[in-house]
């Protein structure tokens, strides 16, 4: 019953959705030129971190708080257990991600330092860098996680507190995270850098917590 | 152009199809692979949708991390749920 | 109109601040570490509420909204905050539930480190996403702030949580998750319709012109927001999740998370969809009847005492949404936030009170109640008080929200819902009788309650009493809510 | 893209692959919408960015919390049906 009702709705659904996009008129506005006008006061010169920086970054400071509270949920309804030896890896797997790890951390610099004029960013930075930490811990060079340390604590809500620093700060001046123009690209590096860091923390913190409070039987 | 709007088409009936076959296959295994493709098609959308930033993170977290921890998970539940599948 | 960004007044800073404060003290308490995060919390949710009665007071003296320019771009380019007199009653009300109970959590979770440990910091960004959804006049932030609200939620619900509570955590997770991608579905077409999401922007358009797509978002994003509301007959996650939480947990949520979508939805229906929204009048109100009936029906007849007040929260959820057919004319809204604070204090105070009951008796049953008057009269007292303002009875807060509702309801002669919010009432008698009936018998001659700190009972009365005394002074909040109106 | 799966499936993990999908589906209807005619639109492509996050911090904590109740229950699906 339940499920023939979903499909009805499904099916009933989707051709409504699409003929209302077909029949969509353009849209009366348009913030294109409006993004692209004000980019040369926005501190960098791409536009997709302009808007995630700058203009909307406010989204962007909420957005990190998701992904804290994510964490903090993971470790909520996980409950610490003792240690548990990594596993170890076959030594061809464990070279091959020796070699490998700086070379992801070197891209996530690349990534990072391009965000401000080309694709990339501290976002696909982060991943990046959590990528590898997380590939190394498969092959076993860092073991899981079991309590977040005083020192990991910091490390990750640092891109966090620094973000909010900088809005508060400029809070002050003008509006929240309202920067002035000459500082912009500095500030906007700065947030960057430290949320490159604490993203691939985060990241990485989400999946090496999750397995923690299974180890009886892993 | 023709190329390139069969190119497109080729893509969303990809889309569509993997994302349906994600949900609809029987084994659990094959469904996380299939959510991985999934997302690897979707970052050549976006690539399409000249969103190379959207493509990047897409391919990083949405098909990269997502997938290794869709695939962590899998391991923990082990194979016995495929029993419990029957409903 | 709106003063140029480089003059802002101390009122547009304080109202950056109340999203600030929560987020720093959020992220300070998990960098402190179990044990010592509580002491950021209290004094950051005092400053808080302290910004929060400010503001009102100022708007109360210039009669209008409070706006702030996020980026110092101005919507629809950057990201506005508008406080206007609604927003600023919600976000009063936040402060004013959220400081009691981060005292009542610190007494609640005592010689508990572990359950501790994260409360404080998921609640931290559980009011920083309250405030922010309460004060965002922008979409898309309003999606973010939706999931901050959301996620925290369920990881409260979760958190230290044992097989049915986790069960009903996921369940809670799969619901609101559900409903924010109808919601940003709907905001993806409102989007792709007009090219903005800034709500100021918006409204113009959609009144000089809705395309289907855009009836179709209101919709989605309508339904997500019920869903999320858990309206009847959305309802189904709700229970479990509201009654296997911890007591702090439970009425924070009960008081104040399904108030943010409620909010939300009011929101848009007089704003952005006041055009189209009419057409759909009927329905809210329908579900809202459906919810008092059966909610109130479930609460007569559930065992568990948290149980019953998460029933009884289905029920008074009902009550918000019976304003929607009645929003054209006066008093309406007033109705709807008087009531919105009403059941958020008297259920903060009567989940507060079950909790200190539960914790005395050791268990959770309504019929282990037997003879705790004799022993814990302020916490039964506060279960009372709270039981009156849910009933309806004057003088409280309660009592004036139903009457504000009735009149409304009278002047557009619509008089099915004057039936059925007298039915309520009656119901609402009937389940709170259960529990005090219970709390009178004779106690079992071995019966033995464990010491409860004093003042986690005296909160709990302080919570409830807030929601009668409201009643008294239900005038200053009116004047707060019709300021900036049209601004 | 009217993936409508999360009502349907009954195993958690395939629930949270249903909830992605229809978030990915979301995404290009956003930015799809807004460049229709064919130029790239920075503003719904940050808001796909930040969206892309938010939704993997859902994942992750969806997936923490079937684990753990996968842990402690030995069971993948929750149990039909509410209790009072």
């Amino acid at each position: 019953m339940k499920r023939f009702l979903v499909i009805l709705a499904a099916v009933v659904f989707v051709p409504i959705l699409a003929t209302a996009m077909v029949d969509l008129a353009p849209a009366p506005l348009d913030l294109r030129p409006q993004v692209a006008a004000n980019l040369a006061v926005s501190g960098v010169s791409h536009q997709v971190t302009a808007v995630l920086l700058n203009y909307r970054g406010y989204d962007t400071l909420l957005e990190i708080g998701v992904l804290l509270l994510a964490l903090f949920g993971v470790l909520a309804a996980t409950p610490a257990h003792r240690d548990i030896a990594p596993a170890r890896a076959e030594l061809i797997q464990s070279t091959l991600t020796r070699l490998a790890v700086p070379l992801m951390i070197l891209v996530a610099g690349y990534l990072l330092w391009a965000g401000a004029f080309r694709p990339g960013g501290a976002f696909q930075a982060g991943a990046v860098l959590g990528a590898a930490a997380v590939l190394a811990h498969l092959v076993g060079l860092v073991p899981g996680w079991q309590h977040p340390g005083l020192w990991l604590r910091l490390g990750l809500v640092m891109g966090f507190v620094v973000f909010l620093a900088v809005a508060a700060a400029t809070l002050g001046q003008g509006a929240l995270l309202e920067y002035p123009p000459p500082l912009a690209g500095t500030l906007i590096v700065v947030i960057e850098a430290a949320l490159t860091l604490s993203l691939g923390l985060c990241l990485s913190g989400l999946f090496l917590f999750l397995s923690r409070g299974e180890g009886v039987e892993s | 152009m023709t190329l390139a709007l069969a190119f497109d088409g080729l893509l969303a009936l990809a889309l569509v199809w993997s994302a349906w076959r994600c949900l609809a296959t029987p084994r659990l295994d094959r469904a996380v692979v299939l959510f991985i493709a999934f997302g690897l098609l979707l970052t050549l959308a976006w690539a399409r949708l000249q969103a190379p930033d959207i493509a990047l993170a897409e391919a990083a977290i949405g098909a990269g991390l997502t997938g290794v921890l869709l695939l962590d998970a899998l391991g923990s539940f082990g194979g016995r749920e495929r029993n419990q599948e029957g409903e | 109109m709106i003063d140029p960004a480089s003059a802002l007044g101390l009122s547009e800073i304080l109202l950056a601040l109340l999203v600030a404060l929560p987020l720093a003290w959020a992220v300070l308490a998990f960098a402190l570490g179990p044990g010592r995060s509580g002491w950021v919390a209290v004094p950051g949710l005092a400053l808080q509420l302290s910004i929060a009665l400010q503001l009102a007071a100022t708007a109360i003296d210039t009669g209008t909204a409070i706006h702030h320019q996020v980026g110092g771009w101005g919507a629809p380019l950057g990201i506005d905050l508008r406080g206007d007199g609604l927003a600023l009653a919600m976000v009063l009300l936040t402060q004013v539930v959220a400081l009691p109970l981060a005292l009542y959590a610190r007494l609640f979770y005592l010689g508990r480190g572990e359950e501790e440990a994260y409360f404080w910091p998921l609640t931290g960004l559980l009011v920083a996403g309250l405030n922010g959804l309460f004060l965002s006049a922008d979409l898309f932030n309003i999606y973010v702030t939706l999931e901050l609200v959301g996620l925290a939620a369920v990881g409260l619900v979760a958190a230290g949580g044992k097989a049915p509570q986790l069960s009903a955590a996921i369940n809670y997770l799969f619901a609101t998750l559900l409903g924010s991608m109808a919601y940003l579905l709907g905001v993806a077409l409102i989007h792709g319709a007009y090219g903005t999401v800034s709500i100021a922007t918006l409204t113009p358009l959609v009144t000089a012109q809705a395309p289907l797509a855009v009836w179709l978002a209101g919709l989605l994003m309508l339904v997500g927001l019920m869903i999320k509301t858990a309206l009847f007959p959305f309802h189904g996650w709700l229970p479990p999740a509201h009654g296997g939480a911890p007591a702090p947990v439970s009425a924070l949520l009960s008081a104040l998370v399904i108030k943010g979508t409620f909010y939300l939805v009011l929101r848009l229906w007089t704003g952005p969809f006041a055009a189209i929204a009419p057409v759909v009048e009927w329905l809210p109100a329908a579900l809202g009847s459906g919810a008092i009936l059966w909610g109130s029906w479930r609460a007569l007849r559930a065992t568990r005492i948290k149980m019953l007040i998460a029933y009884s929260t289905v029920a008074q959820l009902g009550y918000l949404f019976l304003i929607f057919p009645l929003l054209e004319g006066a008093g309406a809204i007033e109705a709807g936030v008087m009531q919105a604070w009403a059941h958020g204090l008297a259920k903060a105070g009567m989940f507060a009170a079950a909790g200190v009951l539960i914790r005395a008796t050791g268990q959770d049953l309504i019929g282990g109640l037997a003879g705790v008057v004799g022993r814990m009269p302020i916490t039964l007292f506060a279960f009372g008080l709270a039981g009156v303002s849910l009933m309806g009875l004057p003088p409280s807060s309660g009592f004036l929200a139903k009457w504000l509702l009735i009149e409304a309801a009278l002047i557009q002669e619509q008089w099915h819902l004057v039936a059925v919010v007298l039915s309520g009432g009656l119901l609402a008698a009937l389940y709170v009788f259960k529990v005090i009936r219970q709390a009178f018998l004779a106690p079992p001659e071995d019966v033995h309650l464990a010491p409860v700190p004093r003042n986690l009972e005296w909160l709990a009365l302080a919570l409830s009493a807030a929601s009668i005394l409201l009643g008294l002074r239900g005038v200053e909040l009116m004047a707060l809510l019709v300021t900036g109106e049209v601004g | 893209m009217g993936v409508c799966g999360v009502l349907l499936l009954r195993h958690l993990l395939r629930r949270i692959l249903a909830f992605n999908l229809m978030g990915s589906g979301a995404f290009l209807v956003l930015v799809g919408l807004a460049q229709r005619d064919d130029i790239a639109n920075p503003v719904p492509q940050a808001m796909v960015l930040t969206g892309i996050v938010v939704a993997v911090a859902a994942t992750a904590l969806a997936l923490a919390l079937a684990r753990r109740y996968h842990h402690l229950s030995g069971r993948s699906s929750l149990p039909e049906g509410g209790d009072d």
